[in-house]
């Protein structure tokens, strides 16, 4: 089946909204001699629809069952968040950051903390370094468990989505226990925390690592030798290593294809490589191999946070450099020091150096990206997210090629994504 | 002997009230309002191009008539299974029968599987 | 990994007088890259055995504040195997048209990145196979959101804002590539297609 | 323009209200405030609040709503959870206008009610200068329960209305120019408020 071609070569008078010569569609040449076009059929996978996580489109050129093409189109959920970016201060910015990727607000949180940090060269304190991992740790359960459970709805079993939901429901206790928000915690300031865990906090969590991998066996269970979800995933949506790494994909979308690529273990960051912990490498790249990653990497993350609550030992969580961090608010009142910085720093911001830094954290998406340009003003002149769903979806059309209609929204579901991301 | 319909003619009779009643309600209760756009075809939001009454590739027809024909034969082994357990004595000749219509149409089956009537593409 | 990464000694040495400067700013390092070689640097940085930057991280672009900087369109690249970065900056003054060459045959990840720039910045890529707008729609008239130009709330009034937004012609949803199969499967109505012929698409009537 | 009703049935809004009528109303609204199928235009981050409602600790099947309709033709209650870019607004448009009647809409979160924090080139300022909107649901994004409230709200208006009241299902489409309100009154609705104002270019 010879890919056909499009011929758009009559250009006409008109111009588009751009000025560029609008081109009249000819019509469809190629493909096999005697197929007849008008067999082929346009469908609108549209933004309103069950199965396509958020508002994404993808127009699917059908013939009969299988796809020709799929063009997908995005930005139904455009919201200007880095133009936003430009009028706040850095701490003004990490509110923004929790409605990006909302599955994973605290991972965003931290990552955005690192990147300023690394742009004004602060050292952490090591509770809170702790505690940031802890945060990632638990953004990475809640990001892939609610995964697991939309995606199961697709592939039509239900009750994975309960299960999913009950357990996100104990990590949005936790989540409002410490920051007082389930969903927009905007956890982090530059150089520290918003506020300590309170009393007690570290033990629901133990408490929660010990009960959570029961479900996950459940799930297990009930998905990995289950013949439907398997007759549905394997082999369907496969995407070798070298494409892989040329289509830039990242995160579990990369190491189902075989490449060990892991952010938290090539370049280091809150101290992972002190914690002992193992990164699942597929070797199909298939959907199949994404749930198993994506699995697997839930039980590493719940290691994780039983080492981190190991090492969890009292201290300050914020930097005590008064330039960065507000006194608290008993030495503000009472201290002149104190209240001339409190005062600058709530009228002013955070001044970091002029430059511009690069830093990438290891999202359960993908790698998420933060892009810092400065010029020493309080407000960045560029604020760039490197969006590991946006380019992972990128890699959607190549996958759903011949595949049937019913694989495009498997596939579309295994690559993991999040308007709120992918548009910002 | 027609008594024994009375209870089936009233059961119907049922039915077919109640349905009226529940239509004829909604009907007039309702407070439709079509307009031009509520009229063209839902495709997730989008406006559609062309209409979704399109030549559809003969391979959905093929599935479905597969269906009716295995669908029938099965409607055949009810009442034949009822009879089967009425008629004790002839019950190799009843089954003997059974047998061979079974094998005729596993063997159109048999065809249609090779012939790949069942792949899709 | 402080100090400049060894990629710039070696492109330097390759490359001369296309590398404008190196710069290192919070432990990366920075090359300025001239326009007209920057798709043969990039080629060289991903094919030779030394470099292997097979992974484009990210494409984007910076737009100053102050209106003498140039526009600069910044390329990420990562070897994986030899776990190094490197950041190619090209800087566009404003003089000349803004485009710059596609890198879509070296990595296929750009495709979408560099269409995002396009949508946002207004940087025309040559050689990119379907360069239309990604974020906003395709007949968005305002011009280039993330410019400093731009203002935050948009050029129009809100009202004219959603007039834009709800009158838009059913077609303006479509990209060329759909009406063009719709056409060939004899779907397209003729007044969409007039309209078509007239190049009216981004039209609000 | 306001459409007429077809010719076909008997206009309940024209008969005096009476002891039949409110028998009537009772009853239907009774039916329908207690299995509003929802039709979730879920977008973002409230979606994912939406989805924790529906789920088994905040349970929507309490109010009959566990039923979620995609499709506009079998949907009640319109429920935009999560915010409304400009690219978005025609099909919002769309999929409300093809809701058959009777029909309802609840604007989830500040983003849907005012484009909340997003005052920008690319967000609609609240989807009423789109849509009309019966409860909007205050939150970024409202908790469980706050959107249950709000649900609790619009059941307890559906128990108010009547069939004699003339205006009440009456399908508001958007005018020749393509607006649903006119424009001055979509720039007063947009207005920005609070400490955007203060965001102009900085430094």
């Amino acid at each position: 089946m010879t890919r056909r071609t499009v011929e758009m070569a009559l250009s006409t008078p008109g111009l588009d909204a751009q000025g560029r010569p609008v081109s009249l569609p000819l019509g469809v040449t190629g493909g096999e001699p005697g197929q007849t076009p008008d067999e082929y059929m346009l469908l609108n996978i549209g933004p309103q629809h069950p199965a396509t996580h958020g508002v994404l489109r993808l127009v699917v050129e059908l013939d009969g069952e299988v796809v020709r093409r799929v063009i997908p189109h995005i930005g139904y959920l455009h919201s200007g968040f880095e133009k936003l970016g430009e009028y706040r201060q850095y701490n003004q910015i990490i509110p923004l950051t929790d409605r990006t990727d909302y599955l994973a607000p605290m991972a965003n949180n931290v990552a955005l903390a690192l990147a300023v940090e690394k742009l004004m060269g602060i050292e952490i304190t090591e509770r809170c370094k702790v505690l940031r991992v802890i945060a990632c740790e638990m953004s990475r359960i809640i990001s892939h468990i609610v995964w697991l459970g939309t995606t199961g709805i697709d592939l039509g079993a239900f009750t994975p989505f309960l299960w999913s939901f009950q357990e996100r429901e104990r990590i949005y206790n936790l989540q409002e226990a410490w920051t007082g928000a389930r969903l927009t915690t905007s956890l982090t300031r530059v150089g520290g925390m918003m506020a300590d865990i309170p009393e007690g906090w570290d033990l629901a969590l133990r408490e929660f690592t010990q009960t959570f991998p029961s479900v996950l066996d459940e799930v297990d269970t009930m998905f990995s030798r289950n013949a439907i979800w398997c007759g549905r995933t394997q082999g369907i949506g496969a995407m070798s290593a070298e494409d892989a790494i040329n289509y830039s994909l990242s995160g579990p979308m990369l190491r189902a294809s075989g490449v060990d690529y892991d952010v938290r273990k090539d370049r280091p960051y809150l101290d992972y490589e002190t914690y002992d912990f193992e990164v699942p490498v597929g070797e199909h790249g298939d959907i199949y191999d994404r749930y198993m990653v994506r699995l697997e990497e839930m039980y590493q993350s719940n290691r994780i946070l039983q080492q981190a609550l190991d090492r969890l030992e009292p201290g300050p969580i914020n930097v005590d450099d008064p330039r960065v961090i507000l006194p608290p608010k008993s030495r503000a009142m009472s201290d002149m020091e104190a209240m001339i910085f409190h005062f600058k720093q709530v009228m002013e911001g955070i001044k970091p150096p002029a430059g511009e830094v690069y830093f990438g954290a290891e999202n359960p998406k993908g790698e998420l990206g933060y892009y810092f340009v400065s010029d020493g003003t309080a407000k960045p002149v560029r604020w760039r997210i490197r969006p590991p769903a946006f380019i992972n979806l990128a890699a959607l059309p190549a996958l759903c090629e011949g595949a049937l209609l019913a694989d495009v929204i498997a596939i579309n579901a295994s690559v993991d994504i999040v308007m709120g991301e992918i548009d910002r | 002997m027609l008594q024994a319909y009375i209870p089936l003619l009233l059961v119907v009779a049922f039915v077919v009230v109640n349905a009226v009643i529940m239509l004829g309600l909604s009907h007039w209760l309702s407070s439709s309002r079509p307009t031009g756009v509520k009229l063209q075809p839902y495709e997730s939001g989008m406006p559609v191009l062309g209409d979704a009454r399109e030549r559809f590739s003969v391979k959905f027809y093929l599935v479905a008539m597969l269906f009716i024909i295995f669908d029938i034969e099965v409607v055949f082994l009810f009442p034949w299974a009822v009879a089967f357990n009425q008629l004790p004595a002839q019950s190799g000749l009843l089954l003997v029968a059974m047998l061979i219509f079974l094998a005729v149409l596993t063997a159109g089956f048999i065809y249609a599987w090779k012939r790949g009537a069942l792949e899709w593409s | 990994m402080t100090g400049v990464s060894p990629s710039v000694g070696a492109l330097t040495a390759e490359f001369g007088s296309a590398i404008l400067r190196t710069v290192v700013s919070c432990g990366d390092s920075i090359v300025y890259v001239m326009r007209e070689r920057a798709h043969d640097v990039l080629a060289w940085l991903k094919n030779t055995p030394g470099q292997e930057f097979d992974y484009l991280t990210d494409i984007t672009a910076v737009d100053y504040r102050d209106p003498e900087r140039p526009l600069e369109v910044v390329y990420q690249l990562r070897s994986l195997g030899r776990k190094a970065d490197l950041r190619v900056k090209i800087a566009l003054d404003g003089s000349a048209p803004l485009d710059v060459d596609s890198v879509y045959d070296l990595w296929k990840g750009a495709d979408w990145l560099e269409r995002e720039v396009y949508d946002m910045f207004g940087v025309t890529f040559v050689g990119h196979p379907d360069l239309r707008r990604i974020l906003m729609w395709e007949t968005y008239g305002e011009g280039y959101p993330l410019r400093k130009d731009f203002p935050l709330r948009g050029h129009f009034s809100r009202a004219e804002q959603v007039r834009q937004a709800l009158a838009a012609n059913p077609e303006a949803q479509y990209s060329l590539e759909e009406l063009s199969l719709a056409q060939a499967m004899h779907d397209l109505p003729a007044d969409m297609t007039e309209r078509l012929r007239r190049g009216e698409r981004g039209l609000v009537p | 323009m306001v459409v007429t009703p077809p010719a076909g049935g008997v206009e309940l809004s024209a008969v005096s209200p009476n002891w039949v009528t409110t028998r009537l109303d009772f009853l239907s609204n009774w039916a329908r405030s207690n299995s509003l199928w929802p039709m979730p235009f879920g977008t973002a981050c409230c979606a994912i609040e939406f989805m924790a409602t529906a789920a088994s600790r905040f349970d929507l099947a309490r109010f009959g709503m566990e039923r979620m309709s995609y499709s506009p033709r079998q949907a009640d209650v319109l429920i935009c959870a999560g915010r409304l870019p400009f690219k978005l607004a025609p099909v919002i448009r769309r999929i409300w206008d093809q809701m058959p009647q009777p029909k309802w809409s609840i604007s989830m979160g500040a983003c849907a009610s005012t484009g909340g924090i997003f005052d920008n080139y690319a967000m609609v300022q609240g989807i009423d200068t789109i849509i009309p909107v019966d409860v909007y649901v205050p939150g970024c994004p409202p908790r469980p329960e706050g959107l249950v409230y709000g649900i609790m709200l619009l059941q307890k208006k559906i128990k108010g209305e009547s069939f004699t009241d003339p205006d009440l299902r009456q399908e508001h489409l958007l005018d020749d120019v393509g607006m649903f309100l006119p424009p001055e009154r979509v720039d007063e609705l947009s207005e920005p408020f609070g400490n955007s104002i203060h965001q102009t270019r900085s430094g």
